[in-house]
């Protein structure tokens, strides 16, 4: 008994036909498709026109790397989020909560 | 057809579905409760159809006191009718659930939100706005559990604070202007700023936002989706009618909109996730209100119209999923499209509609505050909310699909949601893609008429080319596991002020009070048991002064009396 | 003898006396004396019911006098003629409640208990439709003496010693600064008569600060902070008594007679000119806040909702003080809301007690599974305190809000602020742990407890408070001519 | 004079002899009688007839009528014993024949209780001496005679307080000491007089009164002053002077304790208005100065002091003896202020001091005869087993305290209203702090009379308290509330009485 037999065996009749999504490969040739995609974007714009095809012509329509950054950005600085500011699961509830609530359980 | 419902001309919708829920509460059958609970909001929705000219209906006399509860205009129609409609796509939605608290808790929490919207003058605004507290509680409490119950009162009494700011600030506003009407408002003297404060509270200001994180996440499966649509839309429609074009709120709007990027990479729990989410939702909403104008309001209905569908549609899914698997944590689910691709199809409709994609809802909801941003030139404004976009609405929804329906396969082998959930789901999916298609119909609804066009090759393309970019950075942020989740952790926001520091302090506080009240009480007590016990020695039968006194005693009292007497009269003028 | 005004006000008077008399008389016969006590509340009422009509023509009755401007005088107007009607329309209900609670506990010297109930309402009444302020300190006095047998009901050591506390303090306050506060009206301005615009106006603003400082601390049964220990230690008594005295009838008259010397001994205008008015105006804001913050740390039920009961109570004290005409409004409809919401949440304290012998918050657990009624009455008295639509509660709240502000102290709107959501926190958990707690096993009942009438009598005032949101019209319509057209005569 | 209103105009133009006459006549064959309800007839008898004379002086002197002379055996005054009766006196009068027919009635089921059987009819004799003493102090004209009347008064008195012997042995040693100090005020008072004789030649007091205004500086008046004050002081336990009072209050029978709380110090204070306001006048610097620099303060300290000490006691008799002493302090206040208001004040205070403290001890002695007990612990759960009795004593207390509608609280308000004409605020602060000093005490009492369970041991048979003592008791509980509520005529009398004080009763 493999796993992925295993788990196909639970499967929804509509998801089946769908079961390779889950392999790392499709993943990565995802990753892959957009990348190409977001890469062709951002050569088309700047071959075609200077910003002519983003939204607003004194805005500069580099959408894509706007988000890359930013998305980057936020993702790494989540990690010093984490060790800043994440406490453990049971961290308000090992206080004893409300007043009220202290004497009981 | 005509004829039977223009008999509802005037009749305010909130009482139908007020009306509803009551019975809901008394009606101890469950098919009964159901039925009320799509009669409701179809009665409302005929109401609302029925009342065609816009004015003031319902007019409420209680003697000194006067109620509009039914003002009808541009603004209050449409949060309205997405007020209603989303109630009754809950009710679909719910229909699996047998639960009396919660089911009438519903209909009267989407009534007092009609009701609120409705509101003519801030008492009547002030009453439905209470009530969508009190009504909304019981979806928290529901759960059951001690930490639930904790939250659901932290939700509670936010709430009520916000009610009760409201009305102070109204008791000062009508003191000054004699008029306790609700129109523009401005935040030219303390009691709008106070209002603005009231209103800001339950539209998740920066630091007054922790309720939203931490109650929507602990309510029931059912119930996060109708406190996801109501509270905060409302408090938009009320900003946006009192507060219209305050350049304070773009500021504030833009730090809502981007902060919580931090906490949606971050948190575990999937519906926090899109607590954050709403919060930078709102604050697109609070920047179109800020900037004003017909397009800024126009594109803070259309989103709050479109958001109040496309976030319950989010929060539905999750509710299947909590209901089917029992949790909804980041780092316990995965690869649920196996055995719930249904709602996985919703979910992913549903997350287009946040990214704002083309032909989603979310797409010509969101451009058209973008274009009143850039209309009115608050060019930073306009670049931060693209980034924020990106940052957050597009991570935390590209998150959700990701980690509970893709993601590593947990095993996780469950039953699709039941056929009314995925009713509900489809309805308000159709909803997204129909109101991303059919835009006309969105826009027709928008206080104010505008010739606008979503789809020019500059915005979609504009729009895709972010959506996309999104993605490679999420896709390669999980290809290279750069992704900082970890179970079990609870992530720190402005609740820890009241919940941990706040707590604390009332604690110390608390703990002084009684030790500076027991040390007075102590001292007190000793000072008094010494001087009874010295008035006792003094006075008491055996006491120095009562004692039998021999007779010569007496006879030098006399003797010192006379001679005082003989004194005072010695040196008297004659 | 026809029925004029004059004899219904006399007959208000006489009426719980006689009844009290009949008590005596039929101390042997409980099913009778009971009787006696309903169908004495029920005529009260009638009569009551019959002055608010005749209360526009301010009737007056001199039944003595003792020097010029000094009589034992009655006199109907609108405050009054609601107080009484309050109090005595409650008593009905709380007599119901009385025989569902002293029987279902077997309390001892029920006789007596009755009684000195029926002398209380009196000494209540006579307080309302006082004419004068020496009047007002009689029966004043009158109700502190009747309501310490009933405080002390318990008679152990615990009950004296609460009891000696109750009668300690009001006594004190009293006769210490109260009284010389009347016997310095009258030297000052040679009248205590209640006079509709105040006798104060010849009297400059130090001394009458001071003079208001003597009556909002001496008039004791206002449980202003610091002057209030007494009303938690009264609450030793029997529920029935902490529900129709100490949340309605004593601390109703203490607030009472404070509004009413403020109105129609000081006069609202005189008000503005006194410094002290102000300062006292925060004083019962930091009541109100402090004693809530009191209430937090109660777990004993009854307590919690005494504390409580000083925060309500600073609300009447708050808006007298302030003194503008929307917050005497405020403050004269607290007395009505407050004691409706009140009233429901100590006979249902009661109503637990009697029927599963829990006391403490802390007990409570999962209880509303067994006594659904009690919670939700619970819950609904809750909410009207808390002062939220639709229950009567909010309106005080609303007027008590535009009267601060209108009177030039908008910042205490922080205080009331405040205090709601106090008293969400200290009240709400109670309802939430009735009805979201596991149902405990086995039943914690007391076989055959509580007794019907122990949960129908809360029923009735918590449906009150709902009554009372919609008809606020007409109360306001009743009492606005005592704060509209007669604040400036 | 308007003789004859009432009584038969032969009767009423004697009056005032009379009233003193008969109860000292009656004596003597009281005294031979065996039976002591005989005797007691004789003594109602007595006192009816006294009562009924002071009813016709009483109204003969109402309002602005002058006062009545009338010479003993025709001698005219001044050389002559005048008896004089004016709207001060009659008064007093009033209240004491008044009180002595309600003791009276109280006295034959109590002193069958309380004396032995052979011992009654020399008591009724001894109350009956009493009795025309003190009417005869009230009465009289004369300096000296007043000393003797007093004289005639006290000596009875030491012997009823010492039959007391029967229920407590310290009754004697209160008599005793009664007797030593009462000797020593008598003697001051004496030597008072025959400083004033001295000086003026005269023992009338109008003549006194006369020669008196002529004499300013004289020191020989002045010390006289001095003698008479602190004699009468004494006699009528003025602080620090009470301490015969306690003792002798607490261990009487208690008809004697109910008669002489509402008379004996009255009679001597009375005696002090007459010499200080009437003979003397407040004209007189010295007489003001006196009262204001002596009589104030002791006043003040005896009403805080006398409370204070009142509230640590365990038996309720010392506890309203003491009591006793602290309302004498309200009324030496009164007279302290000096005024006439001042002195209305004193003098109605101490008429409602007689109905409240005449229906606390009553009220005392009908619980020592159906219960047996004294003791403020013991009067646990009474309340509910007498509760007439126990509601009387309540009034009493309330009138007490000062509640207002009673006629402690009218007292108490026309003595504040004195202070406050005269600027005294510390005399108003000190009446308020003795008022609560009097809740608490009275708290004390009524607390366990009410509200403390009765003990579970008390298996003693509680008798029914006789109609004998219900009926005068609650004549004077409800005198208390009726004239606390209808107050004119209270006050009328004892405006009048300053009045006759101030304005000098007879012309001469």
């Amino acid at each position: 008994m493999t796993a992925p037999r295993d788990s196909k065996a639970g499967m929804h009749p509509l998801a089946r036909p769908l079961s390779g999504l889950s392999s790392p490969r499709a993943g990565l040739i995802a990753l892959i498709v957009i990348a190409v995609l977001v890469v062709g974007g951002f050569a088309l714009e700047t071959v075609l026109s200077d910003g002519g095809l983003s939204k607003y012509p004194e805005v500069y329509g580099a959408y894509e790397l706007l988000p890359l950054a930013a998305a980057a950005v936020a993702i790494l600085l989540g990690w010093g989020l984490v060790w800043l500011i994440s406490r453990p699961g049971d961290f308000y509830s090992r206080a004893a909560g409300d007043v009220t609530e202290g004497q009981d359980d | 057809m005509t004829d039977a419902v223009s008999i509802l001309n005037g009749v305010s919708p909130a009482w139908f579905l007020i009306a509803a829920g009551l019975l809901a509460w008394a009606s101890p059958r469950s098919e009964l409760r159901k039925a009320l609970m799509m009669l409701g909001p179809i009665g409302a929705l005929a109401a609302w159809f029925a009342t065609g000219e816009t004015g003031v209906y319902g007019v409420l006399d209680l003697g000194p006191v006067v109620l509009e509860t039914f003002r009808l205009d541009g603004l209050s129609r449409v949060w309205a009718l997405v007020f209603i409609l989303i109630s009754f796509i809950n009710a679909v939605y719910a229909l699996h659930e047998r639960n009396r608290m919660t089911d009438g808790a519903a209909l009267i929490y989407a009534g007092s939100a009609v009701g609120a919207v409705f509101a003519g003058d801030m008492l009547t605004l002030f009453f439905f706005w209470e009530l969508t507290a009190l009504a909304s509680a019981p979806l928290i409490f529901a759960v059951g559990t001690p930490e639930a119950q904790r939250a659901g009162l932290r939700y509670l009494a936010i709430q009520v604070l916000s009610g009760v700011m409201l009305l102070g600030g109204a008791a000062m506003w009508a003191s000054q202007t004699g008029s306790w009407a609700f129109d523009a408002i401005g935040t030219g003297s303390w009691a709008g700023i106070i209002l603005m404060l009231a209103i800001g509270l339950k539209a998740g200001f920066p630091l007054l936002h922790m309720w939203i994180p931490d109650a929507y996440p602990k309510a029931t499966g059912v119930g996060s989706v109708v406190l996801s649509a109501f509270t905060t839309k409302l408090a938009i429609y009320a900003l946006a009618r009192g507060f219209a074009g305050e350049d304070a709120l773009i500021v504030i709007g833009l730090v809502m909109a981007i902060f919580p990027v931090f906490y949606v990479i971050t948190s575990n729990d999937l519906r926090q996730t899109l607590a954050y989410a709403l919060i930078n939702q709102l604050g697109f909403m609070v920047v179109a209100i800020g900037v004003g104008g017909h397009l800024g309001i126009n594109g803070a209905a259309a989103n709050a119209f479109a958001g109040v569908i496309y976030m319950a549609l989010m929060f539905m899914v999750l509710g299947a999923v909590l209901l089917r698997t029992g949790t909804v944590k980041a780092t316990e689910l995965g690869g649920l499209y196996k055995s719930m691709p249904i709602t996985t199809l919703f979910a992913i409709i549903g997350a287009l509609s946040v990214m704002g994609a083309p032909l989603f809802s979310g797409f010509v909801a969101k451009t058209l505050i973008l274009s009143a941003a850039h209309h009115e030139h608050h060019d930073l404004a306009y670049t931060l909310l693209v980034y924020a976009s990106a940052g957050v609405m597009e991570i935390s929804a590209l998150k959700v699909v990701w980690f509970a329906f893709f993601g590593k396969d947990r095993g996780l082998r469950v039953k699709e949601a039941p056929q009314t959930m995925h009713l509900g789901m489809a309805l308000a999916a159709f909803l997204c893609v129909f109101l991303g298609v059919n835009y006309p119909a969105l826009y027709g609804v928008l206080p104010f008429d505008m010739d606008y066009k979503p789809y020019k090759l500059a915005s979609v393309y504009g729009q895709s080319q972010l959506l996309l970019g999104t993605m490679l950075v999420f896709g390669l942020a999980l290809y290279f596991k750069l992704f900082p989740l970890k179970s079990d952790r609870t992530i720190l926001d402005a609740d820890w002020l009241y919940r941990r520091f706040g707590d604390a302090s009332a604690r110390w506080g608390a703990a002084m009070g009684q030790l500076l009240f027991d040390a007075i009480g102590k001292v007190l007590g000793a000072f008094i048991s010494f001087v009874r016990l010295r008035l006792f020695n003094l006075f008491s039968p055996a006491g120095a002064l009562s004692k039998e006194f021999p007779s010569g005693m007496m006879a030098l009292w006399t003797a010192i009396m006379l001679a005082g007497v003989v004194l005072v009269a010695y040196f008297s003028p004659v | 003898m026809s029925w004029t005004p004059e004899l219904a006000l006399a007959l208000a008077l006489i009426l719980p006396l006689i009844g009290g008399a009949g008590v005596l008389a039929l101390g042997a016969k409980p099913n009778l004396r009971e009787a006696v006590t309903l169908i004495t509340a029920i005529a009260l009422a009638i009569v009551v019911a019959y002055l608010v009509e005749a209360s526009s023509g301010r009737p007056e009755l001199v039944l003595a006098t003792l020097a010029p401007g000094l009589e034992l005088k009655f006199k109907l107007e609108p405050l009054g003629a609601m107080f009484a009607m309050v109090a005595s329309g409650l008593w009905i209900i709380n007599s119901l409640y009385s025989i569902a609670y002293m029987r279902g506990n077997n309390e001892k010297d029920q006789t007596r208990f009755y009684f000195c109930f029926t002398i209380s309402i009196a000494a209540a009444m006579g307080i309302a439709l006082s004419g004068n302020l020496l009047t007002l300190f009689f029966f004043y006095e009158a109700l502190s003496l009747a309501t310490y047998p009933l405080v002390a009901h318990k008679g152990d050591a615990k009950a004296k010693r609460g009891a000696s506390i109750y009668l300690g303090i009001l006594l004190a306050t009293s006769i210490g600064l109260f009284l010389p506060g009347v016997f310095a009206v009258y030297a000052l301005t040679g009248t205590t008569d209640f006079t509709v615009g105040g006798v104060m106006s010849g009297v400059g603003p130090v001394a009458g600060s001071v003079l208001l400082v003597l009556f909002a601390f001496g008039i004791g049964k206002a449980a202003l902070m610091p002057v209030h220990p007494w009303l938690p230690n009264a609450m030793v008594a029997p529920t029935p008594v902490s529900a129709l005295l100490h949340a309605v009838a004593v601390v109703k008259a203490g607030v009472f007679s404070i509004l009413k010397v403020v109105v129609y001994i000081f006069g609202a205008d005189y008000m503005q000119t006194l410094p002290a008015a102000d300062v006292l105006a925060w004083v019962a804001g930091g009541s109100i806040v402090l004693a809530s913050v009191f209430a937090f740390t109660k777990d004993n039920l009854k307590a919690r909702l005494a504390y409580s009961t000083v925060s309500q109570l600073s609300y009447i004290t708050l808006g007298a003080m302030v003194a503008s005409p929307l917050a005497l409004l405020g403050a004269a409809l607290q007395i009505v809301m407050h004691a409706y919401g009140k009233i429901t949440l100590f006979m249902t304290a009661g109503g637990i007690y009697t029927g599963a012998k829990k006391s403490e918050i802390s007990q409570l657990n999962g209880l509303g599974h067994y006594m659904p009624v009690t919670f939700a009455a619970f819950l609904i008295g809750a909410l009207s305190i808390i002062g939220v639509p639709p229950f009567g509660g909010v309106w005080p709240k609303v007027f008590l809000m535009e009267g601060a502000a209108s009177g030039g102290q908008p910042w205490l709107i922080v205080m009331l602020i405040g205090s709601t959501l106090l008293n969400i926190g200290y009240l709400l958990p109670i309802v939430i742990r009735g009805f979201f707690k596991p149902k405990p096993e086995p039943s914690p009942m007391r076989p055959g407890q509580p007794p019907a009438l122990a949960w129908i009598a809360p029923l009735i005032t918590a449906l009150g408070t709902v009554a009372l949101f919609f008809a606020i019209g007409p109360l306001i319509d009743f009492l606005s001519p005592v704060f509209t057209t007669e604040m400036t005569p | 004079m308007t003789v004859g209103q009432f009584l038969p105009a032969a009767l009423a133009a004697h009056a005032p002899v009379l009233l003193v006459a008969i109860p000292l006549i009656l004596s003597a064959p009281a005294a031979a009688l065996k039976s002591g309800r005989t005797a007691w007839g004789l003594a109602m008898a007595g006192s009816v007839a006294a009562f009924l004379f002071a009813i016709e002086l009483f109204l003969a002197t109402r309002g602005d009528a002058p006062g009545i002379s009338y010479a003993l055996g025709n001698w005219e005054p001044p050389v002559g014993i005048e008896f004089r009766v004016d709207g001060l006196n009659a008064a007093l009068l009033l209240l004491l024949t008044a009180s002595a027919v309600l003791a009276l009635l109280f006295a034959l089921p109590s002193v069958e209780d309380e004396i032995d059987k052979d011992k009654r009819s020399l008591f009724y004799s001894a109350f009956l001496v009493v009795f025309a003493g003190l009417a005869g102090v009230a009465t009289t004209g004369d300096a000296f005679n007043l000393f003797v009347f007093l004289e005639i008064s006290s000596i009875p008195t030491y012997a009823l307080i010492a039959m007391g012997a029967g229920q407590d042995r310290r009754a004697l040693t209160s008599s005793f000491n009664y007797l030593v100090m009462g000797t020593i005020g008598a003697t001051f008072f004496v030597i008072g007089v025959g400083f004033l004789y001295m000086a003026t030649g005269t023992l009338n007091m109008a003549d006194l009164a006369a020669r008196l205004s002529e004499l300013h500086g004289n020191r020989v008046v002045e010390i006289g002053f001095a003698f008479i004050l602190v004699g009468l002081g004494l006699k009528a336990a003025l602080f620090p002077l009470h301490l015969w009072l306690p003792g002798a209050y607490a261990y009487a029978p208690s008809f004697v304790t109910t008669f002489l709380a509402a008379t004996a110090t009255k009679v001597a204070f009375y005696g002090i208005i007459r010499f200080s306001f009437d003979v003397f006048s407040v004209e007189n610097g010295f007489v003001l100065n006196s009262f204001t620099y002596v009589i104030t303060p002791l006043a003040i300290a005896g009403m805080i002091i006398a409370s204070a000490q009142a509230l640590f006691q365990s038996d309720v008799r010392r506890l309203l003896a003491y009591s006793s002493v602290a309302q004498v302090g309200y009324m030496m206040l009164g007279l302290g202020i000096g005024t006439q208001a001042g002195v209305a004040a004193g003098v109605l205070h101490l008429i409602n001091h007689a109905m409240m403290k005449g229906a606390l001890f009553m009220a005392l002695g009908a619980f020592a005869i159906s219960y047996g007990v004294r003791r403020i612990e013991n009067f646990k759960g009474l309340g509910q087993a007498l509760p007439v009795t126990s509601a009387a004593f309540t009034l009493g207390a309330l009138s007490l305290i000062g509640v207002p509608f009673t006629v402690g609280f009218v007292s108490k308000f026309y003595l504040i209203q004195a202070a406050l004409q005269k600027g005294w605020a510390f005399a108003v602060v000190a009446i308020l702090i003795s008022s609560v000093l009097a809740v608490f005490y009275c708290y004390r009492v009524l607390v366990n009379l009410w509200v403390a369970p009765r003990p579970d041991g008390a298996s003693r048979s509680v008798q029914r308290v006789p109609y004998m003592i219900l009926g005068p008791l609650l004549v004077l509980a409800l005198m208390n509330l009726v004239f606390g509520v209808y107050a004119e005529p209270i006050v009328n009398m004892a405006e009048t009485a300053a009045a006759a004080a101030f304005n000098a009763g007879v012309a001469p």
